[in-house]
């Protein structure tokens, strides 16, 4: 892709994806950190690798469309412009997360941003997005719904229901698929015939289908407008898949040595931020200058976030029975 | 008053539904031009058309799932499960994501999503066709179970049900749509949630179910009274919340009480009432709290051995005479 | 089809199809009647127009080949040898019946047979199927495994999953698709985008695929044939669709009246009994007479059967507590 | 007797299990080259190979439905659901296929079937990660439902699981991977299903729970035992068969109880315990049945707020204590 192929995007919005993409890595970064130090619980799951295809999809969007993504999430909430502290903040558990310290790492939400949650049973949020694309028919409104999930949810029962639901009903979401190889330990080459050709199990359902290089972040963002705008426009769902790689291990706990070592490093030269740093310099857009004021940024960014969510406070202990209903408390007695 | 039946009186609360609000649609198999599995909605699709009265496909987990993406953009779904058996294939929609998006969210978005669905025995089914999940279902926090026994608590429970902003269960019984009973007149009527009936008094037992069982009880009840019997029945209406406070006053003047229970006994949701019963009346127990429940085995399909699985207004009495007698 | 094209059948193996045909049409009728009297209760659903799949296919199967099927399920318990007299019985809950009257009319089993049971959760035994067809090929063995479903099955989410599996593990299974374009009251045409080539939704799945004129005893059967070769010989699995088409309702408390009325006519028109009756006329394999003595042999079966289920015992009252556990006698207290 | 953490107890019994038994296959997602979720079959795949530990595609109801299609062929699947939260999205296989086909055919079909999965709360991940839905499954005819706390009990409990023809829960729990204990010497030793496990005695108050919970009542029996208060412990072990003797033969001696439980209160499994204490020891009880449970909330993510949520060794003495002292 050349600069004239993208001639709406000024230097500022070329540079704004940089950013998002260097934040959201530095972030990664910065909760491993935290992780390791016992700030954060349970399981992590980083984006690292995948950052082309959060920053490309998600600022097509308008403001009134939706967002429903996996338990893998912190790119996305950054993308859509949940700030680095809420999201931090979540991740530690405190009052000052963008779901009060409740839902953790797996779900991040924002009524908000119209940022519909993250959700850690593997294609439970397809479903769910087939119901939000419902509601917008069904008001005869014109957003769209954009639901990621990965390549493993492709195997789950409830990818079909969703998919076929969406089919017959025509509704307006976009099914992104982050292919990238594998599903936990499994690889994808072992769980699904069409792995290599995913976007053609849409045609089971007539719909419209894309295979993308998710780790370029120009080109998601150039198929998504189009898509988008088609999915707007009534022409129904469409199944994207973006091929890409995870450049750590499934959750930080785990080293990921059940992948060919070429492999892993294939991919490490597929990078999606040095890529499109380099296609910046190369194109002339940006200069060493423009990346290290960025990067500095980035970096104090991430900093304060993390001294933000240390410093913030847990829940109270009340807010426990808070939030199970909405019109009224909960029953029962505390354990 | 009129008299109506049982059916009648949800398809009534649910043209109600679609007449007083825009964003109420209904969703579930076979609930258009079929009418529904139990004609429920006969008529419905012809009046209402396509886009309000959503024939879906034959796939229980989108059912509800799009029922909860739906609620959370802000409309109110109605959508059938056509009964509770086919549920487990929704469990985990209903589970993990319509009882617990409020919490998870920091209370950031609610659920307005009512689940109705079919439960129960006796209809010759068999297995996998005859059982009662409400139970389990009552067990989870963030959702809201309603179990209603009569035309008159079907149109008063739905109307409460449709003024909650969370996910409900609306559990009907399989063998009461046939049934009659008076149906309140004003459209003002209402039955708060977690409140039970006390349907009958009598200072002897207090026999406690709800759903068919509670009618199953008032049976009890009458052949009981013929031999100087008496005894409070207790339709509890709602399993969560759950209205405690009712059963336990009775309790406390009848000295004994027995929970009926539709569903087998080991680890069924009468446990819960016993537990809660010793907890509160203690003191005022003469006799354990007894449990009459459906036997231990998956349901047969064969008439008469069906009939022996399920508690019966004889069986009830006998355990009830045998808490009160003590023999 | 001429006869020249079946070289391998005679005159009484296509008489055979015929009988079998016939037996279970008016065993049918016969079950409508009895649960009119109310000796069958609870759901009924018969197989009226659907013969030619079950005799078609059924009969390319050796014994020790496996079976499952749907809650529709009594023509494939007749084709594969349950004699009418204990599926009768067990439509009436007798003890004698193939189940001992615990299972009914939806839940039909042979283990003699290999008649892995008639399941009534729509979509459930495409997932036992799969397993079966994993023992065999644990096992080293080759027998197939078929498995009966509707049109409407196809819309669940099991249906992808054992698809899927049984795809990447190239298991012996041929799923077999009684596409009879409703699924209780819905329209398939509603529920699936491809309801007009539905085989095609194997493709998803990279697995063979097959459609047939289910109306035609000889096409399934010689489709069958080929097809249960190649699987035997370890092609993996197929996947078959057999247009159809229901000669009532859903269940016999089903009016059907969900349906056009040109349709209705143009499928009475396809019955596969007259039209392979006329077939063995034509072909001059069979005369009136032939038919005759068949059809009086039928009809007396199937009285005999009714009467066999009416005098047959119930089940005693104990035995409410047997066949829980294998290996030891059920907890719990009677009701 | 050797020393061994719980997960080196339930991989031995695996490995055991494949080197005695050609007919049992291990299935289930990532238990391959990835090792297990929890790694209990690290290394299995690479000694036994792909056909003995099958890496299942992520597909809940087909991993437990294909179990149940190969033991009706006469195999002995063994199948890994990676938690029992996952298994609401195979609820259906499990509940309406593996727990009635012998049932429904008659007894012609025995579905000798292990499904291992993972229960339990306390890990910090979150309310769809943190449930504990044994107490559901044991509510089935049909199936087993086994809940070992320690190394010793896995080991015993799964050899006699190896044992039944029918199918089998056999639920771990998420935090005792870790912990140590002894493991019987001889291949031999087995636990009978069914038999609950006296782990300490004293005379004032029974103390009951499984799982993980029996250790916290162990814990909880120290901390009172301190203040004078010695408590009879037992750890149920199984739900289905449940051994209620055990518990009822304490309860006569101690004429207290308080049961433990570590999913939410309302419609627990607790609540069966409680009933069947009072049904058979009612003369006995000096105070009602108590129960300690979780939180009536979905569980949440933040560690503080989590603590609070499950039942600790203080929580169930402070309830044991006010039982025996009755404030
Ligand atoms: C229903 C369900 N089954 C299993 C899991 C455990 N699990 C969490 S993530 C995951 C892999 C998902 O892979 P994929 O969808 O490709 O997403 P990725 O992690 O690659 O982004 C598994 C098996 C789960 N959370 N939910
Ligand atoms: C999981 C589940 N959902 C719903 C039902 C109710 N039901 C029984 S049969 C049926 C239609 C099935 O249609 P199809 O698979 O096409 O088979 P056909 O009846 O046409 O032979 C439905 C909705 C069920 N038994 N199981
Ligand atoms: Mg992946
Ligand atoms: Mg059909």
């Amino acid at each position: 892709m050349l600069k004239a192929d993208v001639p709406e995007l000024n230097k500022s919005d070329l540079l704004g994806f940089y950013r998002q993409m260097k934040l959201i890595r530095e972030f990664e970064r910065e909760s491993e950190r935290q992780y390791t130090r016992g700030n954060i619980k349970g399981f992590l799951h980083v984006y690292n690798g995948e950052e082309a295809i959060a920053v490309g999809a998600i600022n097509t969007l308008r403001p009134d469309d939706y967002i429903v993504t996996h338990y893998r999430d912190h790119g996305q909430a950054l993308a859509r412009g949940m700030t680095s502290n809420e999201v931090m903040a979540e991740l530690m558990g405190k009052a000052t997360g963008c779901s009060k310290g409740k839902g953790g790492s797996m779900h991040l939400f924002s009524s908000d941003l119209n940022f519909m949650g993250g959700y850690a049973i593997v294609g439970g949020q397809l479903c769910i997005a087939a119901g939000l694309a419902l509601a917008v028919q069904y008001r005869g409104d014109d957003q769209v719904v954009l639901c990621f999930f990965g390549d493993g949810a492709v195997n789950e029962g409830e990818f079909h229901e969703a998919m076929n639901l969406a089919a017959i009903w025509n509704l307006p979401v976009i099914f992104f698929c982050e292919h990238n190889l594998y599903g936990m330990g499994a690889s994808s080459k072992e769980t699904l015939v069409m792995w290599d050709s995913l976007h053609e199990m849409a045609a089971a359902y007539g719909m419209s289908r894309y295979e993308v290089d998710g780790n370029d972040v120009l080109e998601v963002r150039t198929l998504m407008q189009k898509i988008n705008a088609e999915v707007r426009a009534g022409s129904g769902p469409a199944f994207v898949v973006a091929r890409t790689y995870r450049l750590r291990g499934h959750s930080v706990a785990d080293p990921a040595d059940y992948r060919p070592q070429d492999e892993v490093s294939y991919w490490a030269g597929q990078d999606p931020i040095p890529r499109y740093r380099d296609w910046l310099t190369d194109e002339g857009i940006a200069t060493v200058e423009d990346f290290e004021e960025i990067d500095a940024s980035v970096d104090e960014e991430v900093v304060v976030a993390a001294e933000f969510g240390e410093s913030s406070p847990w829940p109270e202990s009340a807010s426990l029975y808070d939030d199970v209903y909405t019109d009224r408390p909960t029953e029962g007695i505390p354990a | 008053m009129s008299v109506i039946t049982y059916r009648d009186a949800v398809s009534s609360v649910l043209r109600e539904a679609l007449d007083e609000d825009e964003r109420v649609f209904l969703m579930g198999e076979d609930i258009g031009p079929y009418g529904g599995a139990f004609a429920v909605t006969k008529g419905f699709w012809e009046k209402y058309g396509q886009r309000r009265i959503k024939d879906s496909p034959l796939a229980e987990s989108v059912i509800v799932g799009a029922g909860v993406g739906a609620a959370m953009a802000g409309l109110r779904p109605v959508v059938e499960l056509m009964t509770i058996n086919f549920s487990l294939l929704a469990m985990d929609q209903i589970v993990n994501h319509a009882a617990k998006i409020r919490y998870m969210s920091g209370g950031q978005f609610s659920i307005p999503l009512i689940i109705r669905t079919v439960t129960g025995a006796g209809a010759s089914v068999g297995a996998t066709h005859s059982q009662s999940f409400e139970g389990w279902y009552a067990s989870v926090p963030g959702l809201t179970v309603v179990t209603p026994s009569t035309p008159r608590d079907v149109i008063g429970l739905f109307r409460s049900c449709r003024e909650l902003n969370d996910p409900v269960m609306f559990v009907e019984h399989i063998l009461l749509y046939g049934t009659r009973g008076e149906a309140p007149d004003s459209g003002d009527f209402r039955i708060p949630i977690g409140q039970a009936d006390l349907r009958r008094t009598g200072g002897d037992i207090t026999l406690c179910g709800y759903s068919r069982m509670a009618l199953v009880a008032e049976q009890a009840a009458e052949i009981l009274a013929r031999e100087g019997i008496e005894a409070d029945v207790i339709d509890l209406r709602c399993l969560r919340p759950l209205d405690m406070d009712t059963v336990v006053a009775s309790v406390k003047k009848t000295h004994r009480a027995l929970m009926v229970e539709e569903t087998t006994r080991l680890g069924g949701f009468a446990g819960e009432l016993v537990s809660q019963v010793q907890e509160e009346a203690f003191e005022y127990l003469d006799a354990p709290v007894g449990r009459v429940a459906g036997a231990e085995v998956p349901m047969p399909y064969s008439f008469p051995l069906e009939q022996l699985a399920i508690p019966s207004a004889e069986s009830v009495a006998a355990a009830a005479r045998k808490l009160v007698n003590g023999v």
